[in-house]
């Protein structure tokens, strides 16, 4: 017999959206019993690594306004946003910085006491609200400290989840591992909310967590939800080599040139006002050109590879104002970015797809909510601008939180437990994986599949390029991988990796198959055989469902309410 | 005895003592080492009621302090109810032992009885 | 076993002052000292109680301790004595959140205020006094 | 052991083997799975290293070429989310934040952390860190702590700021309790990290909890077991200083704080 426990609201996931959403529907119902899970141990998740900022609206007096931020909004989605969610995300934001700070997040402040902002890409008023470079890990921990006032959230620190189980309608439960001790649970819940945050690592070069794996992504997958609009993966123009951990878009900000290897400052070519402070697409596309031509330079370990150059900005100002950069290029790459130009090439950096949801963050069965990164409420459209995101997982973790908890008042007794379901999920990871047999590496596998996404659906793409790389990702699938030579029952990441890859695949796939039927370039998704934007065909959404067989391609339309699309420039 | 007032105690005693130790041990170097410990000298200052007085608050200032600092010690080394609550008491009758110990020399000394 | 695998370090670990620092090393010859004057007093009250047993007493025990090695215990309290006192000063103000920097941004690569030159300056100094009054008390209890 | 440390004049002859150009440390990893026997192991592995190779990268690459069934916790590989805790050449420190270059050594000796339960291999249990770490009320405590349509924030000036900023630095690695001597021994410690986020919370303007937390920390295990022997400074790998916090802290038990 399968271990059980129960619960009233289950959340998946604590990044940002999902320790958001644990606070709201605590506050909202005190006394049902809410469980956070996790793959990792809940503060480690990958929301700490956010830097830049979180965008709001907070100083109309000075001359911002709800307008202009939804306009850059829509505006940097290249139209494919939909403006209700968008309008939603920009009136919801400035209560949840001010809630923030009275939870006791250590914002920056300005002289006089109230809570400083920044320049950011693709704004038209400095409203990225920062606590220095940190702004992710300080949200975090803010979040996680104001959950230890509540004493009916549960932490799950260290459980896989491997799937949701329902009835075709409505939700019953998910099953996972508690890794401590490799014991496989079942939770049966009333409501559950997906928060399982974004799946840069099917990218071999990332800025992302080395856990930001698709798994959350695959479960609602498999459980029938559609993933929506996975083709438009963000590339962060500085990742920096070898790791690709971020640099921040503030040291461009900040003054510092992207060179070639003639010395040039290329984005003078494309980009003739704004230069290296154009919006993460163009500059990323930029880069990439210049490497096809042949103007890049090759890392030590072959990778090609542009300079991002700080030294005319002075030591002083680099030891002041990008402390972060400088300890992260001195630690990680061994070089002071005070006396060397940094290496950086564009690097997988944001998942502007993911579970199809509606405004409420809903999704298509009834008492599953998803927020932040892996949700996609279309709130992104094809490009996310920078700051948007936390701010994304704080106000969907605010609203499916107190929707969700509400549900769990309202809610009627559970449908009958689909047990069976629970025991094909037990096959599939315990004969499928854990006792498979193979005689390959799956970390040779992973890297194998992760190069060819950075290969095949980088930032420019083509037909040939993306029907091929389907070709090998297929192919690769075939090889016997599924095994685990690490037979111990406790803490055994090899089989959760193993687990982790095999959610890769179907993931990867989606990516693919929704770039081969984009023919258009929009924001992030560039077709290099398709140039241009085509909103007679393409103005919608893509919506990919999982089939046995072939995933199963749909669209959803694109809710436009003020702004018509032009065309975008900067 | 909320901890904070312990540990009051256990600084206090500690300033208590560096004062007087000080004294103390200038007495023995105000005069040739050996000379300071020759029976009747010693004797003497037992009978010198000030002084005699003084070793008493050093004894009982560095009973305190050193019995409550193995206190702390063996609270650290070990833990659980029982084992802490004898900790507790056994540091409070060292320090009683100690002092009346001390004090009886101190006393009888004092009085001449010897 | 359990303790084995709550993988506390022990008694080993509390008592080995390597690897952190000066600071750690004032720490463990604090409770070193600590514990040895304690001893030494418990010692001190009983030899000194002898004296209610007159002269003959007093002396028989005088003789037990001035020999070579009663006098280098004496030389080692003295040491213990006055480095205990130094650095419990010194201890005793830190701990009253005196001297101990004050909370600001921290900075790559990160150095910690709490463990500055002031308070290593006092420990040497703590530990210098200790060894002048040792070779002091040495020089008187061994020069005659 | 696997390697052999050569002598100076002996250099020539490792340069001319097949291997040598690019160059290789031996990680002795500790192997224990608590379940199946309680004795540590240690397993020597060859890993080639670069000038910017982390601790954590080799016993990566160990785990994906070498032997899989490492157990090891880490997430961000950028020091901060604080998983990657452990024991590195008898230090504890992060591995992600450690290069192999600074240790200058040839062999590097991994271990879990000390006064951590292990788990299994170099993963170790946290539960009593976070247990404690909510012990200490890590919150704003006032009454007007939630916000509603109108309100805005609480006045902070950058001076106010920086009286707990870099307490907040805190990514809850452990380091610091695996180093603290009282922590060897005292099962029922608070331990530094939590005290330190005690004050972290004290220290914020916004907050009006001192009291209660001041008689958290007012007990027998409590504040008065640190010795200030700054250890847990010295290994803190985000200058977070929990020993000035400690003692700042008890700077208001004893009444010279305001
Ligand atoms: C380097 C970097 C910098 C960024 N900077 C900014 C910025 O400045 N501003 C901005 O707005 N955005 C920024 N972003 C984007 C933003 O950080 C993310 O979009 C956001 O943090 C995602 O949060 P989340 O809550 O959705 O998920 P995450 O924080 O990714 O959390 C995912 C959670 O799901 C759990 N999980 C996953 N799979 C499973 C499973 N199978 N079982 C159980 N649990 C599971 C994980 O353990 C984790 O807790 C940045 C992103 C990166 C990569
Ligand atoms: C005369 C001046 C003295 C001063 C200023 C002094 C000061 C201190 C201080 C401040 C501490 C606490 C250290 C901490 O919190 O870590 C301490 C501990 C201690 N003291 Fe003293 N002390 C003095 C004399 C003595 C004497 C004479 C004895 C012996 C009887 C003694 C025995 C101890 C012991 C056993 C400890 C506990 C050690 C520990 O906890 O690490 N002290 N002392
Ligand atoms: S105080 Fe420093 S060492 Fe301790 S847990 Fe926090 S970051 Fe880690
Ligand atoms: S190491 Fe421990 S003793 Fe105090 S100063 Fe740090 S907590
Ligand atoms: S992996 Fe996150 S701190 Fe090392």
């Amino acid at each position: 017999m399968v271990n059980s426990i129960e619960k009233d609201l289950l959340i998946v996931g604590s990044g940002l959206a999902g320790l958001r959403a644990a606070i709201q529907a605590a506050k909202v119902a005190p006394h049902i019993k809410i469980a956070v899970i996790s793959k990792l141990q809940v503060m480690r998740s990958h929301s700490v690594s956010a830097e830049g900022g979180t965008a709001a609206v907070l100083y109309p007096e000075d001359g911002d306004t709800i307008e202009s931020h939804v306009y850059d909004t829509v505006k940097g989605s290249d139209f494919l946003g939909d403006q209700d969610v968008i309008e939603k995300l920009v009136s919801e934001m400035p209560s949840e910085v001010y809630q923030l700070e009275h939870w006791g997040m250590p914002w920056s402040r300005r002289e006089d006491g109230r809570i400083g902002q920044r320049n950011f890409g693709g704004y038209s008023f400095p409203r990225a609200t920062f606590a220095q470079d940190k702004v992710g890990f300080y949200e975090m921990q803010t979040l996680y400290d104001t959950c230890q006032k509540f004493d009916n959230i549960e932490f799950f620190n260290e459980w896989f989840v491997t799937s949701i189980i329902h009835d075709g309608q409505r939700f019953c439960g998910i099953t996972a591992i508690e890794m401590s001790t490799g014991t496989f649970y079942t939770f049966k819940s009333k409501a559950l909310i997906i928060a399982t945050g974004g799946a840069g690592r099917v990218y071999s070069f990332s800025t992302y967590a080395l856990a930001s794996t698709p798994d959350g992504l695959d479960m609602a997958y498999r459980a029938g939800m559609a993933l929506k609009d996975m083709e438009f993966v963000q590339f962060h123009p500085t990742g920096i080599l070898p790791s690709g951990i971020l640099i921040t878009e503030g040291a461009r900000g900040e003054g510092g040139y992207l060179l070639n290897n003639k010395g040039e400052r290329f984005m003078k070519k494309y980009a003739p006002t704004k230069l290296e402070l154009a919006s993460r697409d163009v500059v990323s596309r930029a880069m990439i050109t210049e490497i096809n031509e042949g103007r890049g330079f090759k890392h030590d370990t072959g990778v090609d590879c542009l300079k991002l150059d700080l030294r005319h900005l002075g030591k002083e100002l680099i030891i002041r104002k990008l402390p972060a950069i400088r300890e992260i290029s001195l630690k990680f790459s061994g070089v002071d970015p005070a006396d060397e130009p940094i290496d950086v090439r564009p690097v997988c950096h944001y998942m502007m797809g993911g579970i199809h949801t509606n405004i409420d963050g809903a999704t298509e069965i009834q008492g599953i909510w998803a927020a932040g990164e892996v949700a996609c409420n279309s709130v992104h459209g094809a490009n996310r601008l920078g700051a948007n995101s936390t701010a994304e997982c704080l106000v969907w973790g605010k609203i499916t939180g107190e929707i969700a908890a509400k549900y769990v008042l309202e809610s009627t007794s559970p449908p009958p437990f689909p047990l069976h379901l629970v025991a094909n999920e037990e096959k599939r990871i315990y004969d499928g994986i854990f006792r498979g047999t193979g005689s390959v590496n799956p970390y040779e596998v992973r890297q194998e599949l992760t190069e060819i996404m950075n290969n095949k659906a980088y930032v420019y793409r083509n037909e040939t390029d993306l029907v091929e790389g389907l070709k090998l990702v297929r192919e690769l699938r075939q090889k016997t991988w599924k095994h685990v030579d690490d037979k111990a029952k406790e803490y055994n990441t090899n089989f959760t990796n193993v687990m982790e890859l095999d959610s890769m695949f179907r993931v990867a796939e989606v990516i693919l198959m929704g770039a081969i039927w984009r023919k258009e370039s929009r924001g992030a998704h560039a077709r290099t055989d398709y140039p241009d934007r085509d909103d007679k065909n393409f103005l919608a959404h893509t919506l990919v469902y999982y089939d046995t067989k072939e995933p199963i391609i749909k669209t959803h339309p694109v809710t436009i309410t003020k702004y018509k699309p032009v065309e975008r420039k900067y | 005895m909320r901890e904070s007032i312990i540990m009051k105690i256990h600084y206090g005693t500690a300033l208590g003592a560096v004062a007087l130790v000080a004294v103390h041990i200038l007495m023995r170097m105000s005069q040739k080492f050996s000379d300071s410990l020759a029976y009747q000298n010693v004797l003497a200052n037992y009978h010198f009621l000030p002084y005699a007085l003084m070793l008493e608050v050093i004894l009982v200032l560095l009973s305190v302090h050193g019995f409550n600092g193995l206190r702390v010690i063996l609270l650290e080394l070990k833990q659980g109810a029982t084992y802490e609550r004898a900790i507790n008491y056994g540091s409070i009758a060292a320090m009683a032992i100690l002092i009346a110990y001390g004090s009886r020399t101190i006393l009888m000394a004092g009085m001449g009885i010897s | 076993m359990a303790e084995r695998l709550s993988n506390r370090e022990g008694i080993k670990g509390m008592a080995n002052p390597t690897r952190y620092g000066i600071l750690r090393v004032a720490y463990w010859l604090q409770r070193l000292s600590g514990l040895g004057l304690l001893a030494y007093l418990i010692g001190h009250i009983y030899e000194t109680s002898t004296i209610l047993n007159g002269k003959a007493a007093w002396d028989n025990m005088l003789s037990l301790t001035e020999t070579p090695g009663g006098h280098i215990v004496l030389v080692i309290v003295i040491g213990m004595c006055v480095f205990h006192t130094g650095n419990g000063i010194r201890v005793m103000i830190s701990e009253g959140g005196k001297g101990v920097g004050k909370p600001g941004q921290p900075e790559y690569p990160y150095r910690a205020s709490s463990l500055n030159s002031k308070q290593r300056l006092c420990i040497w100094v703590s530990i210098a006094l200790a060894a002048l009054a040792m070779m002091y008390g040495a020089g008187v209890l061994f020069g005659n | 052991m696997a390697t052999v440390t050569v002598p100076k004049e002996e250099k020539t002859a490792v340069v001319t083997s097949p291997e040598s150009t690019q160059k290789t440390v031996t990680l002795r990893i500790a192997r224990i799975n608590p379940p199946e026997s309680t004795e540590t192991k240690f397993e020597e592995f060859k890993v080639p290293v670069q000038k910017w190779t982390t601790v954590l990268e080799s016993i990566l690459y160990v785990k994906q070429n070498l032997d899989h069934s490492i157990a090891v916790r880490y997430s961000c590989r950028q020091a901060s989310c604080g998983s990657c805790g452990m024991k590195i050449n008898g230090k504890p420190r992060l591995a992600c934040y450690t290069k192999i270059s600074e240790l200058e050594s040839n062999v590097i000796t991994i271990e879990p952390m000390n006064n951590f339960p292990i788990i299994r291999d170099l993963a170790v249990n946290f539960e009593q860190l976070f247990s404690t770490h909510k012990k200490m009320k890590p919150f704003i405590i006032n009454e007007e702590s939630e916000v509603n349509s109108d309100t805005k924030e609480f006045i902070q000036t950058p001076q106010d700021l920086e009286k707990f900023l870099q307490f907040s630095y805190c990514i809850k690695c452990g380091l610091c309790n695996s180093a603290c001597p009282t922590m060897a021994t005292d099962t029922s410690f608070i331990g530094p990290q939590g005290l330190a986020q005690a004050y972290r919370y004290t220290a914020d303007n916004r907050d009006k909890g001192k009291k209660d937390r001041l008689k958290i920390v007012d007990q027998s295990h409590g504040i008065w077991r640190c010795h200030f022997a700054g250890s847990c400074s010295n290994v803190c790998p985000k200058g977070v200083d929990p020993a000035m916090a400690i003692q700042l802290l008890r700077g208001y038990l004893l009444g010279f704080g305001k």
